[in-house]
This record gives structure tokens, C-alpha cells and sequence, in this order.
């Protein structure tokens, strides 16, 4: 009995062409779709192709790309949290407003804005886990609470505006561009060092490794790949007297973030606990798995990192409203979908919903460039999408010879 | 009154008399609604000696109606519609037909008894001036300066007012919207919409007619980001509007002091609850009797007003950043 | 004779206005494999669900190694060491061969998985279960037949040191060699001191394998008989009531 | 083998209450919710509990009970269709400028709006069906791609006012009283007769029948509680000159198309098949169910019964404007849940939409009583919305001492 | 002989990198058992989800009464008159006993649902299958024991007069006494004309009731054999590989 590590180079190749055939496609159409897209919008307008809209592109995906990776959490169970877009929006009214009204140090505020997030979640995750109230109704309940508490904070339409420079300078300034090398060269070293330790691992326990080729293979991609995007980002794209140069500060954020959730899920215990609910709960029950307490916990990481999706969100828009954060949760369940992950749990990983919400960024972006009439761009805005998942559905369909949607 | 219904209907009968009844449209929009005409509308009916009943529809044209059904089954004086997205049509005439008189507040409402209202075409047009002023601050030329245009969402009739009014002002002047991208009420898709437009010209911008502060707020983060200052116009002097003009970033909000309006407003729905008829000099072109009220234009030297009207808290608006500029046009 | 280490004492269980169990005795020792045979619906499945803690049951005694307990979750069970294959098998689709094995019971080193020992102990428990066909230990459990299946849901139970086992018709997907091979490891269990408890409708292994049976009746427990006291025809009957036992268990 | 029909009046008492007390709830607990709400609001107001409001209330309701029945046939399947509510407003701008502008007769221009309504499903079907894509993505296009439409077509801030009398009649004018028991004729002929046929047929093929009594039950129990219900609106609760009095017109056509819709769902294939691939869509399409043509007919039916509800909503409002129909439709998710119906596909009925559409109804009903500022209003609203699911999960619970949620 | 009701032609099928069937033929003939044997996972289950339009083959020629057909749906397998009782079962939770019999043939009149006609002809075939736990038909099929389910699914393949019917593993979860039952029905279906194709591990229950016996050994078809010219020994050979086939199908 094998497990599927055996072989040279050229076998692990053409397993996984074959794993891509049968319908293991993973984020492949999502990339296809960002492609299309991207080539689409370059033709469409000469602006899109620039240093400078890959800039922006990267900060105004960033609060759905962080969004998504809340909501994979969920969504790998079979849940939803509708309400992970007003948390954002609440949890920021109450940090801006605690540094605003109560002049509190914003470090403090920062940490009582998560408190708060943490204890949306662990609210959600008790009604939906103990209690068993279905997610989309609880979540449902609260999107229309916190639009109250928003609303009841900060004052009707109040505006806020963010003062605190660090938290501006997330999706405001960049890295200097030696940092982005160093940036690159970290996560080379993880990267390498992760496969080196599982291989040490696996040759302990006396099972087969993959091919060291795989691991120089996937060292070089990050290396050219990351390459091109530090040297695209490191020229200056400024435009005025200003040298506007550097990879934003909200990406190595949110690779961070991305890299640690991806630890979690697929190396703890709470991670493979997800998957296994997602999958079958009554069979995870049986197994000993504590399903509430994961239920729970998933929640509670869903708004936790919502927050971090606002912080975002407010360091981009520079003020807080009252309606902070009210139309964005469907975006992002529409990005995790995009980009592979199942509405149905069990299926998907948080680089899918970071992929999905790249998709979903470069429409509005690519079209925002193109000046066109409010509701065409409604109208466009929506058939894109549906072109988006249409690519998706069809790659996998005609792949796998799926038999499940005849 | 009616006879059928028993006691019930009496004391419904009764309450009806003294009542005002008040919808108002979203607590979204803008932060008057609920922080200053509520209160300043109820003050003024309760000192009065009436009954106000004041609900908030919540930018949701059903939940509107089923307000409305509840007031007028408490039984209404006089209603002061604040319309949202059409839904008080229905309602005032509904109203009218139990002989109660209404009051199109802020926003017409075709067919209702009387219009008191800051001009919205005013405002936009202020927007649009205050836009001209930088304009030759800056020493530019409107007819060639890059303009871009950051509306309001497009379905909403007001947003189209504000920039019906600015076009009055902004079109003689030869002012050409570069870009006009898709409207919003909302700071994170102005912020995007507009770095997009921005990318589109180059970079180059001359001036941002902004429908809002909200809307503003977000160009002002984007416009930072690339080192740039350009007139932005906005509305509403809210705090973070006032901090904006006083730093320089933005060249003037509109304020529409809701008092003014609330007094005229309320005035008017206190005559009426008294039975009296009130008459009133101006007329819309249709014919309804129209009680405008003139909004403001503030720039930073006109902050302090703001503060004076009680609209505004010196402690709020003169914090870090902001306590020089403060300091700078006497604002405290 | 041993303590016995499960005993239950007058277990009963319904489902709204079906009464399933209706006061049901029953032992299992330790080293000893007892066989628990009957009819279709009989309830063979809840009884040993609840002992499973899978669904509780309403009302009776349980007690392990003389002392009552309370089974009210899985969990509950899993720490008293008892190990259950159940009749619908319950794996995960979404997960692999190794994944589900260790489901619950992952192989930690320096806080993180150690993919590597797990994969080395799943191929060697599949192997010793003789599956052939299986291609690799990383195939998602989704895409195995219907005996494969049930060769990991059997896998997994004797992973872990346990003190009682519990198979709900394990061989009934399996192929020749590999039902012999689990009587096998069933028999090897038990002297290991394992307790075994084999739900089987296959008389012969029963016959091949048990120390006791146990026959259950439309819920009710109608004989508990050593093997060696008995015949396959006095347990068919038992099992479709043409006959009632009169003796006591020793 | 009996088939649970056998025995007398008690027997069948005794089997229903255990059926609900091993958790098969139905609509109880939603029922539960709706009584308990109407108390609270009736000590919290005067105006609560008077003829005039409980006439309010179902017209208010209206909507989202027609919305609500409309998704119930795709949450049926496990799918979701975000753009109902859209749909709905874009068919009603449709109709309003076709009358308004094109100057068409109403009753074509109705025609059209349905068929542009059966097309929408026609098109959400086909991708949702055919080509594969989940529905939260197709329809969440399509919300926004509506939007861009009704903004297309009616302009920028346009706003058109309703005039046809038919339209707005449906809302706001009330059969005449001897209607409203001519109404409640035809119910208990409908219920006798189709009881009496079931029987009938039952004999014929040599089954058992419930006990008659049970029949007589039933139809003494609609009898009374529609007597109630028609006098209390047969009341005037005119507060003016005019007198108002009767039964809403609405209430007749929604009766109508619940009691159609029911039949469907519960006497013909279509709607056999519909649970059948909610439950187990691999099972059916073993079977030989064309599973993707009723997934399609599914989306048609709930488009369609989308414009009924626009149809609803622009006789109450009396306008059409271009963002119609924007927030409503998680509202009309929520009405189902509540009322029972499960997203996961395969439980549910149209009554039970109905009566969480009332739940959600009452409480934005009961709380426009109170006066309370927006923010209070909101945060209330989602705390209620909470509770009254917690009403619901903690019955079933309790009762069927669950294993699925611990 | 006969002309055969089924013929398969060096059928094939993969799972990605997996070739499952590498070339099967098969036949099967009208009036006469056919038992379908191998080894887990030897690749039973997917040959026969083949036939039934489940799972269609990649390549090869399927016959039926000597005619080519094409096999994509499991529609196309109805409307030949194939009906089958899956391993994995596939019932419908949600729907009760007599809904899930009925699914996609119920009975109509004017146009609604016959309830009674439907219920009566349930109760009746379960009957004959001698279930007695079963309360009511109108029991969803989540609450049935798994012997219970699959007899319900095996009723549902009986129901309708079909030309042939396949059943895999129909006896797995079966008790002594259903099992008797339903190699009876399966014997009675015969007499009646129609080809009936089995799969089963129990060699006992295959040399009882089968005409001929075909064995898979990893995806290949290495013996079919007329039942009263093979021994037990044999088949268990060709099953494990140990022995190989040397004939020709009649
Ligand atoms: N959740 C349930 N609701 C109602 N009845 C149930 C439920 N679970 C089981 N039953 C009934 O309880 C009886 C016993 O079921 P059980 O599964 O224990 O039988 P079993 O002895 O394991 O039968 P088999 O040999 O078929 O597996 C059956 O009649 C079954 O219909
Ligand atoms: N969807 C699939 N993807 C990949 N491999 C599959 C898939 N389905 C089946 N297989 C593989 O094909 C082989 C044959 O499976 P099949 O179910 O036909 O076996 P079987 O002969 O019915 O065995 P059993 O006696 O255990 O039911 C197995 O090795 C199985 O792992
Ligand atoms: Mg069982
Ligand atoms: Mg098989």
C-alpha cells in the first residue's frame, strides 16, 4: 500500500495532472478566472497593467481577502456568520470611538476592540453550538443588532475619522524595499524549512518522502513569483513629488495571517477537527471529537479576524460611519466560494477565499477604471461574477466528468 | 370622528387630536436624523403640549409603510413625512384620506399639504461652489481643471439633487467630470472607486466634488496616500468633516443646522395641531405650499459657529492633529 | 468465573412510541468474545450504541468493571477504553485513509502532527487486515469500496489499546480472506485480554469465534448461552422466537 | 406492518404528542414564538392587540409570507436564491414603467412582468443546474446585476408612483364582509372535500383511515379559528370618515397560492421530487428524478412567486424606486428558518414560511409601536429575531433530546 | 443457450490515476442467476454501476438483447428495464418507507398521488420479505435499522416487473431468516424470466442460488463458469488468484 509520496519527479507530475483532471482543481479556476480577467481589463484600459493598479489592487482586496479567510473557518463547517462584515464595522466603531470620545491609547483600544470580536464570536458559537440555533439565523439577528449598536455608538451617520498613524499606515505606506527582500527571504526560510522538517520527520517514521526535486520546485516558484511582485512593487508609482515605492504593509500582514491559519488547519488538532465536522459531525462525534467546542472556537477565530478585516477596512477609508461594514459579509462568502471553498463544509482552504477575493477585487478594480455609468457597472459587476464562477463550475465539470450536478 | 368601534376606537379618537406623527428615513444617510430632529422635533411638539410620535424606517421602504399603519391606526394630528425612496407617497395619501394633513419634510413628497425643507439643489450647488473656490484658490482654471465627481448611491433621489445642483454651478463654469464613477453612501467603496478614478487620470487631479463627508473622508485618505491636497467639497460638518476643513484637506462642508429646519418644521405641525391654517408665501411648481429653509456653506474660519450651534463639540473635533488648526482659525 | 467488565442491568431505550430496548441484560468479559445475535430491528445496534454513548439509553445500569458509570457521549466511552465499529461505519468523506483513522487520537510531536508515524501505523493495521486493493493510505476514504471502508472503520478500532471492542457487523462487506482475517484478529484480541463484543447474522463465525451469545429478541434478551452448551439450531430459534431458552447464564 | 393510521381519536392524539415530543416540531415552536411575541407587545402597547393592527399586521406581513413561500422551493433543494428579493423589485420596475412610460395596458404589462420573472429563474436555473455553479453565486450576481438594471431602466433617484387601482388594491382595500365568509366556505369545502377523496381512495385500495373524528377536528378547528379571524376584520377599524372593514384582499390570494403550493409540494411528483433531492439527490437521481430539471423548475417557481411578492410590496408602498427590493431577502431566509423550514435541504413546507414570516412580521410590527430610536429599534429587532429562534431550537431540543448539537 | 439479455465487451473505467476495469466481459442471461464474485475492492460494484447508468463506462460495448445501447443515466438503465439494489443503499432520509419504494414510479390518479394503492403494494412486498420489526410504513427511512434499509431496498427493485435485476450485496445486513427470503424472491424472479445478477461474498448463498458464477480479480474478469461445473474450492482460487481459469464461458 502506497500513499502517494513514491516516485521521481516526473510521476508526482503526472499524478497530480491527473488529480487536476478527475476534478481535484482546488483554486486552479479562481487563478484562470483572475488571469482572464486581468488580461480582459489590460486591454480594456491602459492604466490596469501598472505598477501602480497592482498596488492598489493589493490594498483594496486586502479587508475581503482577510474577510474570506474569517469566514473559511465557518463555512469549512457547514456554517455562516452573516454577521462577520457589522463585527468588522462595530469592533471598529468602538476602537475609533474609544480613541476619539474616551481618549484611550490606541494600543488599548486596539485590544479591547478584539476583546470585543472575541466575545461576538464566543456569543455566536454558544447560540449556534449549545444552543443549536441554525448559524444563518443567529448571525442573521445580529447583523441587524450591531447596525443598532453602531448606530447607537456612535450617533446616527457619525463620522470618525482614524488618527492613529499606525493603524493608517497599514494600507497607507509600504515597507522600505530592502524590507520586501528580507520579506521574500523569510518566507523562503519557512517555507524550506517546514518541507525539510516533515521530510526528517517522514524518513524517521520510515515512509516513502516525495522527491526533494518538489521542494527546490517549489522554492524557486516563490522565489521568481514573490521576485516579480517585490520588484513590481519596489518601483515608484507615484505619480506627484512623492516616491510612493515598497511592498504595502497590509501584505505581509495578511501573508502572515494566511500562513499561520493554514498552519492551523492543517496541522492541529483544531484544524483537522474542522475538516472532520465540516465532513461528517455524528462521524466526528463517535471519534471523540468535542464538536460544540469546535463549532464554538470556529466562531470565535471567524470574528476575531473580521476584526483584523476592519482594521483594514478603516485604515483604507481613513473614518468610521455608522453603517460600517454592513454590505461586504456577502462579498465574502461569494469570495470563498469563488475560490473553492464548499458552502456545504468539509471542502476548501484559506488560500482559496484569499484567491476568490482577489477575483472579486480586480472586477471592481478593473472597472473602476473604466468610468462607466452607475448601473451599468451594477450590471456588469454581477455578470462578471457569474462569468467568474462559470469558468470555475465548467473547469471542474468537464475535468471530473462530475455526476453529482446531472 | 368614528362611531362603530366602541371604547377603543374613542380613545383612539382621542389621542389622534394631540398627536404629531413623524417618519424619518434612515439612520444612515446622514447623522441629523436621529441625533438632531429627533430630539429637536420632539422638544419643540412635547413643549407644546402634543404628543410625538417619532420612528426611524431605517432605509427600508416596507418597513416605512408598516410604520406608518401603526401611527395612523394610533391615530395622527398631523404627519411629518420625511419620504424614503417614494414609500411616503402611499402614506400621505392614506393620511389625507383619514383627513389628516401632511407634512413633506426635507424631501417632497407629491401630493402632501405642505414641503419644509433645506433645498438639496442648494446644497449640491454649495458643494459645487465651494469646488470653484478652491478651484481659484489654487489658482486653476475650471474649464480645464480635472474634476471628479464622487456622488451619492444613485438610488437615491436626493443624491441626484445634490448633483443637479452642483451641475447649476459647476457647468457654467465649464467644469468637465473627468471621471464620475458609480455613486455610494460608503466610506470603503468611495475610497476604492476613487483610487481607481485617480489611476485612470494618471494620478492627476485637480479637485474632488465629494456628495458627503462620508464620501469625502475616504478621497481625502486616498489623496493623502499619494501626497496629494485638492479641494474636496462634502456635507453634513460632521466631526470628521470639520477636522478635514480645518486641516486644509478639504475646502468646506455644508451645514444644514437641523434646527432651522426642525423650528420651521415644527412650527408649522404645531399650528396645524392647534387647527389652524397656516399660510405660507412660497409655492413648488406644483402648486404645494413650501417653507424653504437656506442651508450653509462652512469653511475652516467657520467652524466655530458649528460649535456655537451646539452641532458640533470643540473636544471632539480639536484632538491631536487637529488641536493646531484648531488653534489657528479660533475653534474651542 | 471473572468479573465481567461490562454488565448492563435492565437497559431500556425508545424512540417516541417505539420501545427498542425493554430491560435488557447483558455481560462481556474480559479475554472472552461475546457474540450478540437476533433478528433484523431486534436492536442489537441500540444496545450497543448506548453502551457506545452514541445514544444514550433511557433508563437501566451500566456498569464497567463493577462499578455503574454514566455513558452520555462518546467521549464517555472512549475514556473507559471501549472501542466500537458501527454498523453505518461513520468516516469522514473528506478525509483520507490515515486521516480518519487517527481521528481523534492524532500522533502529536512538537505540537504538530506527525503525518509520518501515522502513515507507517495505518498502512501496517490495513496490511495485517489483508487489503490488497487499497492503492494508498492518503486515497480519501469517499472513493473506497464498500469492503474498504469497512476494513478502516475495523482498522481503526484496534489502532489503540483497548480494554473492550465492540464490532457491529464487521464482515458483513467482506471478501473470504478478509473476514477470516478479522476472526483472526478478533480471536487475537481476546488474548490479548480485550473483551470482544461481535454483532455478526453469520452463525458460523459466530460459532467459529464466540465464547458466549447472546440473543436478542424483538428488544428483549431471550437467551445469553455459552457456545459450547449450544447448537445453531437452538439459536435460529431463539432468534426467530420459535423457541425460548430456560436456562440461566452461568 | 400497520402505517400509523390505525386506531381511534386517542390513539392518534397519543401518537401526535409523542411525534412532538420526540422532536418533530413542525411549526410548533414558531407558533410558540409568534404568541409569546404578541403578548409581550400587547402589555408593552395599547395599540397592539386591536382589530386594526391584527389587519396591519397580515398586510404588512404579505411580503415576506409570499417571499418567504418563494424560497421555501429552493431551501427545499439545499439552494439559496439571494436575488428573490430583486427580482421581485426589478419585475415591479419592469411593470410600473411599462404602465407609466410605454403607457402599456396593466394587465400585458403584469404578463411581462411575470414572464420576465419566469426567465430570471429560467437563467438562474440553467447555471445553477446545468452548468454547476452554487446558487449563492449565480443569485448573489444577479443581486447585484439587478440592481444595475432597475437603476438602468428607471434613472438615477427615478421614482415611479403605482396608479393601477387593481394593484393597489391588493393592499390597501378589503373584500366585503359577506366575501370574507364566502371565503371561509370555500376553505371548508376545499379541506372536507379533498379529506373525504383521500379516504375514499384509502378504502378503495383496502388501507386503513384515520379515525372520521379526526376530520370533523380539523375542520371544526378551521371553522372557529377563521370565524375569529373574519369577524375581528370584519370589525371597522376605520379611525377617519370612511368606514374600513373586511378582509384584506391580499389575505384570499395568499391563502390561495399557500394552499397551491402545498398541493404541489405534497400531491404531485414535482414536489415529491424536490424533498427527494433535498434529501438525497444522488438517491433520486438513482431512482430515475430528472434531478436537474427540478432543481430548474425550482428556481422558476420561486422567481415566479418573487414577482408576487414585488406585487405585494408595491400595492403597500405605492411607488417603485431603484433600489426595490434590495434588503428583503435575507429577511425571507430567516422567515423560513424560523418557521422550520431546514437550509441544508429536504424539511420544511410552505406553512411553516408563512408562519415565521408572521413571527418576523410581528416583530417589526410590535416594536413600530413602541417609538424607539433607530439604533435601539435595530439592535432590539436582532435580539428578538434571536430569541425567537432560541424558542425554537430549545423545544427541540429539549424535546427530542437531540444528538446532533452536543 | 439463450441469447443474452446483457452482454458487456471489454468495458473500462478509471478513476484518475486508478484503472478499476481493465476490459471486462460479461453476461448475463434472461431466466437465469448470475452471480458476480471477487474480492474487495475487485472492482463489483463499479461494473455494475456501469450497468445502471450510475457511473458509465469510459469504453466497451454494452449489449442489450444483442443490441448496442448507451448507458449515461440511470434513466437510460430504467427504461431497459433494469432495476438495482445498491450497496451503498441510496434511500432518501427524509422520505418514508413507501415514498422511498415509489421514488420516480408512483402511483397516480387524476393526477395526485394514489396514497392507499402506493401503501398497500409496500406493505405487501416487505411482507413476502418476512420483515416483522418494521411498525409502519410510514416510517422514515432514517429510523430503520440497517437490515431494515435494506430490505426496503430491495422490495423497491421488486416492485415494478423488470427485465433484470441486479443486487449488490443484497443479503449483507440480512438476518438468517431474511436471508432465506430473499434468495427465495431471488429464485422466484427467475422462474419468472428474468435475469438476475448478484453479487455476493457468501459462497455458500451463491453455489445455492446461482446459474453461473463470474469472477473479478483486480479489474478483470478471470472466470465464468456454470455454477454445476465449479466447486467452492475453485471460485475461492479465482477470487484470490491463487488459481487460474483455463476455460471458456459457454
Ligand atoms: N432513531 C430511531 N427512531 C425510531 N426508531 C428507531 C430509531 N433507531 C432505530 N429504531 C428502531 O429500533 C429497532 C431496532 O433497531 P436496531 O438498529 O437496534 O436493530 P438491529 O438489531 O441492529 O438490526 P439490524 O440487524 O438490521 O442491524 C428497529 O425496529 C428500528 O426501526
Ligand atoms: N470514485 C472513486 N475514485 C477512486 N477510486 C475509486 C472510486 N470508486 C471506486 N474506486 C476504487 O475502485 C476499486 C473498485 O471498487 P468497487 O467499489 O467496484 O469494489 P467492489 O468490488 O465492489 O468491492 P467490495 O466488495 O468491497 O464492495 C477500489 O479499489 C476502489 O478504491
Ligand atoms: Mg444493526
Ligand atoms: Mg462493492
Amino acid at each position: 500500500m502506497g500513499s502517494g509520496q513514491e516516485g521521481g519527479l516526473m510521476d508526482q507530475v503526472r499524478a497530480y495532472v491527473q488529480r487536476v483532471r478527475s476534478g481535484e482543481m482546488g483554486a486552479l479556476p479562481a487563478i484562470a478566472g483572475f488571469v482572464v480577467l486581468s488580461i480582459l481589463f489590460t486591454i480594456l484600459s491602459p492604466y490596469f497593467f501598472t505598477e501602480r493598479n497592482f498596488a492598489n489592487l493589493l490594498t483594496q482586496a486586502a479587508t475581503l481577502v482577510m474577510l474570506g479567510m474569517a469566514l473559511v473557518f465557518v463555512l469549512l463547517l457547514g456554517e455562516i456568520d452573516l454577521s462577520a462584515g457589522v463585527t468588522a464595522g462595530l469592533t471598529m466603531v468602538i476602537f475609533v470611538v474609544l480613541i476619539a470620545v474616551v481618549n484611550l491609547n490606541w494600543i488599548l483600544a486596539l485590544a479591547i476592540a478584539f476583546l470585543t470580536g472575541i466575545a461576538i464570536g464566543t456569543f455566536i458559537g454558544f447560540f449556534v453550538a449549545k444552543v443549536g440555533i441554525p448559524s444563518f439565523v443567529v448571525t442573521l439577528g445580529l447583523f441587524l443588532g450591531f447596525q443598532g449598536l453602531e448606530l447607537i455608538i456612535i450617533g446616527a451617520g457619525g463620522l470618525y475619522r482614524v488618527e492613529t498613524p499606525e493603524i493608517l499606515a497599514i494600507q497607507n505606506s509600504n515597507l522600505p524595499p530592502w524590507a520586501g527582500w528580507v520579506m521574500l527571504l523569510v518566507m523562503l526560510a519557512v517555507s524550506a524549512s517546514t518541507s525539510f522538517l516533515d521530510r526528517a520527520r517522514r524518513t524517521r517514521a520510515g515512509v516513502p518522502n516525495r522527491t526533494i526535486a518538489l521542494v527546490w520546485a517549489k522554492l524557486v516558484t516563490i522565489a521568481v513569483l514573490g521576485g516579480i511582485v517585490i520588484a513590481i512593487l519596489n518601483q515608484n508609482r507615484g505619480t506627484g513629488f512623492k516616491a510612493i515605492e515598497g511592498v504595502p504593509i497590509v501584505v505581509p500582514i495578511t501573508l502572515a495571517i494566511l500562513w499561520l491559519g493554514t498552519f492551523v488547519l492543517d496541522r492541529t488538532k483544531f484544524g483537522r477537527y474542522i475538516y472532520a465536522v465540516g465532513g461528517n459531525a455524528e462521524a466526528a462525534r463517535r471519534s471523540g471529537v468535542k464538536v460544540a467546542m469546535i463549532r464554538w472556537c470556529a466562531f470565535i477565530v471567524c470574528s476575531s479576524l473580521a476584526v483584523v478585516a476592519g482594521l483594514f477596512s478603516i485604515s483604507k477609508v481613513g473614518s468610521v460611519d455608522a453603517a460600517a461594514g454592513r454590505d461586504i459579509v456577502l462579498s465574502g462568502v461569494a469570495a470563498a466560494v469563488v475560490g473553492g471553498v464548499s458552502l456545504f463544509g468539509g471542502r476548501g482552504r484559506l488560500i482559496h477565499a484569499a484567491i476568490g477575493a482577489l477575483v472579486i477585487a480586480v472586477i471592481t478594480n478593473g472597472l473602476g477604471l473604466l468610468n462607466l455609468p452607475a448601473g451599468v457597472n451594477y450590471a456588469v459587476t454581477g455578470g462578471v461574477l457569474i462569468l467568474a464562477a462559470t469558468v470555475d463550475a465548467v473547469s471542474r465539470k468537464r475535468a471530473g466528468g462530475s455526476i453529482l450536478r446531472t | 370622528g368614528c362611531s362603530s368601534s366602541g371604547g377603543d376606537g374613542g380613545s383612539t379618537d382621542d389621542a389622534s387630536a394631540t398627536r404629531a406623527c413623524v417618519i424619518l428615513p434612515d439612520a444612515a444617510s446622514s447623522p441629523r436624523w436621529e441625533n438632531g430632529d429627533r430630539p429637536a422635533l420632539e422638544a419643540a411638539i412635547t413643549d407644546a403640549g402634543f404628543e410625538a410620535d417619532i420612528q426611524n424606517a431605517q432605509g427600508d421602504t416596507s418597513k416605512y409603510a408598516t410604520i406608518a399603519d401603526q401611527q395612523l391606526s394610533k391615530g395622527c394630528g398631523v404627519m411629518l413625512l420625511v419620504d424614503y425612496n417614494g414609500a411616503a407617497v402611499a402614506v400621505t395619501a392614506k393620511a389625507q384620506e383619514q383627513g389628516i394633513p401632511v407634512i413633506a419634510y426635507d424631501r417632497p413628497i407629491e401630493g402632501a399639504d405642505y414641503y419644509v425643507s433645506f433645498d438639496n439643489e442648494e446644497v449640491g450647488a454649495l458643494m459645487g461652489q465651494s469646488i470653484l473656490d478652491g478651484l481659484a484658490t489654487a489658482g486653476k482654471d475650471p474649464a480645464t481643471a480635472t474634476v471628479v465627481f464622487m456622488g451619492g448611491d444613485p438610488a437615491d433621489g436626493n443624491a441626484k439633487m445634490f448633483r443637479d445642483g452642483a451641475g447649476s454651478v459647476l457647468d457654467p463654469a465649464g467644469v468637465v467630470p473627468a471621471q464620475e464613477p458609480t455613486g455610494v453612501w460608503d466610506g470603503d467603496k468611495s475610497a476604492t472607486n476613487f483610487e481607481q478614478a485617480l489611476t485612470a487620470l494618471g494620478g492627476k487631479v485637480d479637485a474632488v466634488w465629494a456628495a458627503n463627508d462620508t464620501n469625502a473622508a475616504g478621497v481625502i485618505t486616498i489623496l493623502d496616500k499619494n501626497g496629494l491636497t485638492v479641494p474636496v467639497s462634502g456635507q453634513d460638518a460632521s466631526v470628521a468633516g470639520l477636522q478635514n476643513v480645518l486641516l486644509g484637506k478639504q475646502t468646506a462642508t455644508v451645514y444644514k443646522p437641523f434646527q432651522l429646519e426642525a423650528e420651521a418644521a415644527s412650527d408649522l405641525a404645531i399650528k396645524l395641531l392647534n387647527g389652524e391654517t397656516p399660510t405660507v408665501d412660497k409655492k413648488l411648481d406644483d402648486g404645494t405650499p413650501y417653507i424653504a429653509v437656506t442651508p450653509v456653506l462652512v469653511g475652516p474660519d467657520d467652524v466655530q459657529k458649528v460649535i456655537d450651534d451646539g452641532n458640533a463639540d470643540a473636544a471632539e473635533i480639536c484632538t491631536d492633529d487637529v488641536a493646531a488648526a484648531c488653534a489657528e482659525h479660533g475653534v474651542g | 468465573m471473572d468479573l465481567p467488565i461490562i454488565e448492563l442491568k435492565g437497559v431500556v431505550k425508545s424512540f417516541g412510541p417505539v420501545d427498542v430496548l425493554k430491560g435488557v441484560n447483558f455481560t462481556a468479559y474480559p479475554g472472552k468474545i461475546t457474540a450478540l445475535v437476533g433478528d433484523n430491528g431486534a436492536g442489537k445496534s441500540t444496545l450497543i450504541k448506548g453502551l457506545a454513548g452514541v445514544q444514550p439509553y433511557d433508563g437501566g445500569e451500566v456498569l464497567f468493571n463493577g462499578e455503574p458509570v454514566s455513558l452520555h457521549t462518546p467521549r464517555d466511552a472512549g475514556h473507559l477504553g471501549i472501542e466500537v465499529v458501527y454498523q453505518d461505519l461513520a468516516l469522514c468523506d473528506n478525509l483520507d485513509i490515515v486521516q480518519n483513522m487517527f481521528l481523534g487520537r492524532e500522533e502529536l510531536s512538537a505540537g504538530t502532527f506527525d503525518e509520518g508515524l501515522m502513515e507507517r501505523e495505518a498502512a501496517e493495521t490495513l496490511r495485517q487486515l489483508s487489503v490488497r486493493t487499497v492503492k494508498s493510505v492518503r486515497q480519501k476514504v469517499s472513493s473506497l469500496s464498500g469492503g474498504q471502508r469497512q476494513t478502516v472503520a475495523i482498522a481503526r478500532s484496534v489502532l489503540k489499546k483497548a480494554k473492550v471492542v465492540i464490532l457491529d457487523e464487521p464482515t458483513a462487506a467482506l471478501g473470504v480472506a478478509q473476514t477470516a482475517q478479522v476472526l483472526a484478529l478478533v480471536k487475537r484480541l481476546a488474548e490479548q485480554g480485550v473483551s470482544v463484543v461481535i454483532i455478526s447474522h453469520n452463525l458460523v463465525d459466530v460459532f467459529e469465534v464466540a465464547d458466549f451469545i447472546s440473543v436478542l429478541y424483538l428488544g428483549q434478551m431471550v437467551a445469553s448461552v455459552k457456545t459450547s452448551e449450544t447448537t445453531n439450531e437452538d439459536v435460529i430459534g431463539y432468534i426467530t422466537g420459535a423457541k425460548t431458552y430456560e436456562g440461566e447464564r452461568a
